[in-house]
């Protein structure tokens, strides 16, 4: 029962990406559809550390603009192929958090917060000063993406290439979470003492899962940065940060697919937003609140509870 | 150099004290609730605008600004039964969201109701500068400084000394046991979310001539206020304050003795270092938790 | 407060055009991607406001080629990334004709690519001068460039025999990109930078860079990059630290709302801006002295607001390609984009613009007024 | 013949004296107990052991092996286990998910081959799944197989944290008041529980109030009061001891 429940969702997920193609009316919507995947695996990313390892980091756009940055800059000014870029910069944004995790983790809940918040802040300050390499405040051009004298261009490609990527993410993060691995990061969210007296390392857990979320938006900064064409590093500030974040609260904590729905979801807004004239900013924001208000627990899981299964 | 030195000082302590106005709004409603009011730069910015608006409109000051601390005060009260209460308890993450929805609404409505452009309002005690050994200060910045300080004794004093404070910092370590012994937890809770909206909003009018004002500028104090209160010890109005002049006096320093590019940056690095070390803050109050 | 739900000007568009018993055509469509809110909302919302004013006005009197515009216009808050996407939409989804705006040079340059490729006439109203140079088929922009504002403001320093200054700029967009403009011409001017200091366009105190110039040996003057309460915040904090060097601020502050703010300390300030803000000031004789005033009658009259010169940008950007489209006798996108090279001195509210295929900009240094602040108000320098 | 052997250990929470110089030995196979009034300093000496909190002063040894200032996993590792007086449920899995975390360190934490869900490692982890349940109904929780934790009775969730404890595999286990908060019935049966766990060849530590369990199971007593160690010996000698009469027993004759 288990097996196919749990892969339930994913089939779902692989019968929307193969009909979507035949819905599309036009590059718009398919851009839309694209940036939804784009932001879908760096939420995954996001939540298995905020969900389900109930650790807050308030600074991930910060490692989307390691990525971003390292595919534009690196080709650019260096001559560097881009897939080597994208893999210096996954590394880079690893490493940092590497780095950081150990003292940061030593911090519980708002302190937790502002520090993740601060690291963010600096790597974005960085990211505007450093003009001469990141064209500063205004950004910067995108080469296109080569490997092995192939070139991707042309959105259906990129749809494609996207959707890859987001089954992939979908399928090992569910089985990471019904894993020893996963069980332990549930674990020290549910109760840090009960995880270390039966074994589980929760610093080496903690950290691990930092920075694996942190690679994942690197490489997802990459790709953005590749479709897009060009990198601001307005990718990289407080407010993408809080937006990220409040993907994965409004689709569902520690939910595989309230990730999904999620980003999904809070893509798809601001264009459908982007009409009410000045009143985007208070319908944004009530949006926000009810579905806090009326589904703390997020869409899925409360949704899920609802229907009186169990949650994905 | 040492004019030098106490000019970057001077504006170290005018920026870090309306930091601290932010922080001790942060204070407040988190000693009532444990939450961290993400919209508490909002009501700063109400007061300022608020101000101007009533100010232009042709009322006496002595109308307009108390009229520009009642509304945001009323409006704190709001927020906090329409969006906190009913999901009190709830993950932090949540609260977080629900408080920075709260934020973009304020914002929202103040730029479609006054527009984007920035204001002022005259100082309180004219533009003439004070000089000192060689530095200049703002009779504005005084007011600020002075303001913050009575606000620190004033909140001392209402936390450690009356009913209605020591029922609000019960509320805040046990809700259930508060209410057990009759305390009204949710007009605790309104209590505190209108008291730190109001001092923002009078922080916001007391910072206004110095910073000027715009709908937006509730998202800086929003978040230097947190950094400030996160520093000083959440829940610590001193805290607050020594850590808003703290952040305000690093960025002077550092746009002045570093790199005024990465002035911004700087707190932030150092706030990381006295967290490493000290992970609750300069004076926050160590809980060992009981199992 | 203006209609919340409106989609577009579209509907109003239509019900004009039909009350006026004008032919109700297939609409042109006039694409715009605005800041309208975020921290360049202080130049999209005049920017905006402008297009919606100029499209009803169009309606009003018949539409262009006897059919009526449509607006359709999307806020990118001031985010690159949400540019590129709402240009995309502009051009796959809503199929506009023309697309004006991109206000900052971030939102400007996330779209270039996007419209050099669906081939869409294009009017950037953002700064930098990386928009029209290298010169790209698709990309005009008939406003002010920031490298024209450093160097009209170095010549004047020239001319006052200056050669030491000191730069402040703001660490968004307009600064750092008029920054590395002024760097790289102020030698031409044989002036050097003997400080050079960055603040935050949302800082609430500049003393400490301040205070360094001051203590800069030499320095001649200050020249500040920046717009919106940023420049009126450091006009107060030189005169509050008592320095008495000339203060010269690029394009961008020459507005009323800047002598409101920055108060007495204003005084002797100068600062570059079009004809446009000193309008009632301007001689009869001066060619842009009808266009500029009828356009600050109409927007003030419309939106109750001051005109800044970011509307006014807006405004000569629109007409250029109105008149290209005249011109063309179509809205066939390759005939206006010719159109829009050819346009010979068209007096606009920012100069007078004359399009060349190796010049998509078209406004010479001299299209910037040196003005200075006397008794509270602005007025030509001598 | 020794398994635990805690050496004049102390704790000071700054400036009080929770724990003062407690030193005794526990052998194989024996069910050892804690008593004390509440306050006594029961809690904190188990967290000193299990490695919730270092010692001030003081040693501990499992067998031989000094563990004092060793992390919690660490001491994990080396086949301790313990539940809590406070209860440690994690609510955000299910019951079974529960113990299965007990069971983390004899499983592959391989994070790769997780996400990848290497055939060998799936197998491992239905086994697992079979033993948790085995072990829930070992402590009488049959009926809460696949119930999420949130929904359980405190009683269910008691006898939780020992299968969770018991799937570690442990040769010593902790018992922190195993039977507070249950009804007689339910008492009876953690009672019958605990000599279950025992007779199965682990060494058990208890703390507990209930003097008739205490009595009916323990091989040896260690009486504590105000922090020190007031007594220890067999039940018998216990339960006559003056000072223990005095100080606990006789404040509840």
């Amino acid at each position: 029962m288990m097996m196919t429940r749990r892969y339930l969702g994913l089939y779902l997920v692989a019968a929307t990406i193969a009909v979507l193609p035949l819905l599309i009316p036009n590059g718009f919507y398919l851009d839309l559809v694209i940036r939804m995947g784009i932001n879908a695996v760096i939420v995954l990313g996001l939540n298995l550390l905020i969900g389900f390892a109930g650790q807050i980091s308030m600074g991930h756009a910060g490692f989307i603009g390691i990525g971003a940055f390292a595919t534009a800059v690196l080709p650019t000014h260096f001559g560097w192929p881009p897939f080597a870029a994208l893999l210096a910069g996954a590394a880079a944004a690893g490493l940092l958090a590497a780095f950081v995790a150990r003292p940061i983790f030593r911090l519980k809940g708002h302190y937790l917060a502002m520090a993740t918040l601060g690291l963010g802040i600096i790597i974005n300050i960085v990211l505007r000063n450093e003009a001469k390499y990141t064209g500063g405040p205004d950004g910067m051009p995108v080469p296109p993406f080569t490997l092995l004298g192939l070139t991707v261009d042309g959105d259906r490609q990129w749809y494609w290439i996207v959707s890859a990527i987001l089954m992939v993410s979908v399928w090992a993060s569910i089985n990471l979470m019904n894993s020893p691995f996963g069980r332990a990061l549930r674990a020290l969210h549910g109760s840090e003492v009960a995880a270390q007296v039966v074994g589980v390392n929760i610093t080496r857990y903690k950290v691990t899962i930092f920075v694996m979320s942190a690679v994942f938006a690197s490489l997802m900064g990459s790709v953005t940065a590749h479709y897009v064409g060009f990198v601001s590093p307005a990718l990289a500030d407080f407010g993408h940060s809080i937006e990220l974040i409040t993907m994965v609260v409004v689709g569902g904590m520690a939910s595989v697919f309230g990730s999904l729905v999620g980003a999904v979801l809070l893509t798809a807004l601001p264009q459908a937003l982007a009409t009410f004239e000045g009143w985007e900013t208070v319908a944004f924001g009530v949006i926000l609140i009810l579905c806090m208000i009326f589904m703390p627990r997020g869409l899925v899981p409360t949704l899920a509870a609802r229907l009186g299964g169990r949650r994905p | 150099m040492f004019a030098e030195f106490l000019q970057f000082l001077f504006s170290g302590l005018t920026i870090g004290a309306t930091y601290a106005l932010a922080a001790l709004g942060f204070t407040i409603i988190y000693n009532a609730s444990n939450v961290i009011n993400f919209a508490q730069g909002e009501f700063i910015m109400l007061g300022g605008m608020l101000a101007v608006y009533f100010t232009d409109a042709g009322l006496p000051m002595p109308v307009a600004l108390p009229l520009a601390v009642l509304i945001p005060a009323i409006a704190g009260a709001l927020m906090a039964r329409l969006t906190i209460e009913p999901i009190k308890g709830a993950e932090t993450v949540t609260l977080i969201i629900v408080t920075i929805g709260a934020s973009l609404v304020i914002r929202g409505l103040i730029q479609v109701w006054l527009g984007k452009a920035s204001h002022g309002l005259p100082a309180f005690s004219g533009e003439k500068p004070i000089r000192l050994l060689g530095a200049t200060l703002m009779p504005q910045s005084l007011w600020v400084l002075g303001v913050s300080a009575l606000l620190v004794l004033a909140l001392w004093y209402f936390f450690n000394r009356t009913l209605t404070g020591k029922a609000m910092l019960a509320t805040s370590f046990n809700r259930v046991a508060a209410e057990l012994v009759g305390i009204n937890t949710g007009w605790v809770l309104f209590m505190s979310f209108s008291l730190s909206a109001g001092l923002g909003a009078l922080g916001g009018i007391l910072v206004t001539p110095i910073t000027l004002t715009s709908f937006d500028a509730g998202i800086m104090f929003g978040l230097k206020g947190f950094v400030a209160a996160v520093v000083g010890g959440l829940g610590n109005g001193l805290g607050a304050v020594v850590g808003g002049l703290l952040v305000g006096v690093i960025e002077a320093f550092g746009a002045g003795y570093l790199s005024s590019a990465y002035k911004d940056a700087i707190p932030f690095v150092l706030i990381l270092f006295i967290l490493f070390f000290m992970p609750r803050g300069l004076f926050g109050v160590k809980i060992t938790d009981r199992v | 407060m203006r209609g919340m739900l409106r989609k577009t000007i579209g509907g109003m568009a239509f019900a004009a055009s039909i009350m006026n018993s004008a032919i109700a055509a297939e609409p042109i469509k006039v694409g715009s991607v605005l800041s309208v809110t975020g921290p360049a909302a202080f130049l999209g919302d005049p920017e905006l406001k402008t297009l919606q004013m100029y499209v009803d006005d169009l309606n009003k009197k018949g539409g262009l080629l006897g059919r009526p515009l449509e607006l359709v216009h999307y806020d990118d808050g001031s985010d690159a990334n949400k540019a590129n996407a709402f240009a995309k939409r502009l051009i796959e989804d809503d199929k506009v004709d023309f697309i004006v705006g991109g206000t900052t040079t971030g939102s400007t340059m996330s779209m270039v690519p996007l419209v050099e490729k669906a081939g869409v006439p294009f009017m950037s109203l953002a700064g930098a001068v990386v928009v029209v140079e290298p010169v790209k088929k698709w990309v005009f922009k008939a406003s002010t460039t920031d490298r024209i504002a450093a160097e009209r403001v170095l010549t004047d320093m020239k001319k006052r025999g200056m050669t030491k200054i000191a730069l402040l700029s703001d660490t968004a967009g307009f600064g750092q990109s008029g920054k590395a403009q002024t760097e790289s011409v102020v030698g031409k001017y044989g002036i050097t930078l003997v400080a050079n200091e960055t603040y935050g366009p949302k800082d609430t105190d500049m003393t400490p860079q301040l205070t360094k110039i001051r203590n800069t040996p030499g320095v001649e003057a200050i020249f500040v990059f920046g717009f919106g309460q940023g420049p009126a915040i450091l006009t107060k904090n030189i005169k509050q630290l008592g320095i008495e060097l000339p203060v010269y601020h690029a394009h961008g502050v020459g507005s009323d709302e800047f002598i409101k703010l920055a108060g007495p300390a204003a005084e002797g300030v100068r600062a570059l801006a079009p004809a446009l803000m000193i309008s009632d000031k301007l001689p009869g004789s001066d060619p842009q002295k009808p266009i500029v005033a009828n356009y600050v009658k109409a927007f003030e009259e419309r939106w109750k607001d001051r005109v800044s010169m970011f509307g006014g940008q807006a405004h000569d950007n629109f007409f250029i390609v109105v008149d290209a489209i005249k011109r063309a006798g179509s809205v066939d996108k390759a005939k206006v984009r010719d159109e829009i090279e050819a346009t010979r001195k068209y007096i606009g509210t920012g100069g007078e613009v004359t399009m060349t295929p190796t010049d998509h900009m078209g406004l010479d240094l001299w299209s910037l007024r040196m003005l200075e602040v006397k008794n509270g108000t602005w007025v030509e320098a001598q | 013949m020794t398994l635990l052997s805690v050496a004049s250990v102390s704790k000071i929470f700054d400036g009080v004296k929770a724990v003062q110089n407690i030193s005794f030995e526990v052998d194989r196979g024996i069910i050892f107990s804690v008593i004390g009034p509440n306050g006594a300093g029961k809690t904190t000496l188990f967290n000193l052991i299990t490695g919730v909190y270092v010692p001030s002063e003081g040693d501990v040894r499992i067998d031989g092996v000094s563990v004092a200032g060793k992390p919690p996993h660490e001491l994990a590792a080396l086949g301790v286990a313990r539940t809590f007086q406070n209860l440690q449920i994690c609510m955000n899995m299910d019951a079974c998910e529960n113990v299965m975390v007990g069971a983390h360190l004899r499983l592959d934490r391989n994070l790769l081959k997780a996400a990848f869900r290497f055939p060998a490692l799936a197998r491992r982890d239905r086994d697992i799944k079979q033993e948790a349940e085995e072990l829930m109904r070992f402590v009488g929780l049959e009926d809460y197989v696949g119930a999420r934790a949130d929904g359980m009775p405190y009683g269910a969730l008691k006898r939780l944290e020992i299968a969770r404890a018991l799937a570690l595999k442990p040769r010593l286990l902790f018992l922190d008041e195993p039977a507070a908060g249950l009804n007689p019935k339910e008492t009876l049966d953690v009672d019958g529980l605990v000599r279950k766990i025992a007779d199965s060849g682990v060494t058990v530590v208890l703390v507990e109030h209930n003097m008739k369990m205490v009595m009916n199971l323990s091989d040896r007593i260690l009486v504590m009061d105000y922090g020190k160690k007031l007594v220890e010996g067999t039940c018998d000698e216990i339960r006559h001891h003056p000072d223990v009469i005095a100080a606990y027993l006789g404040a509840h004759a």
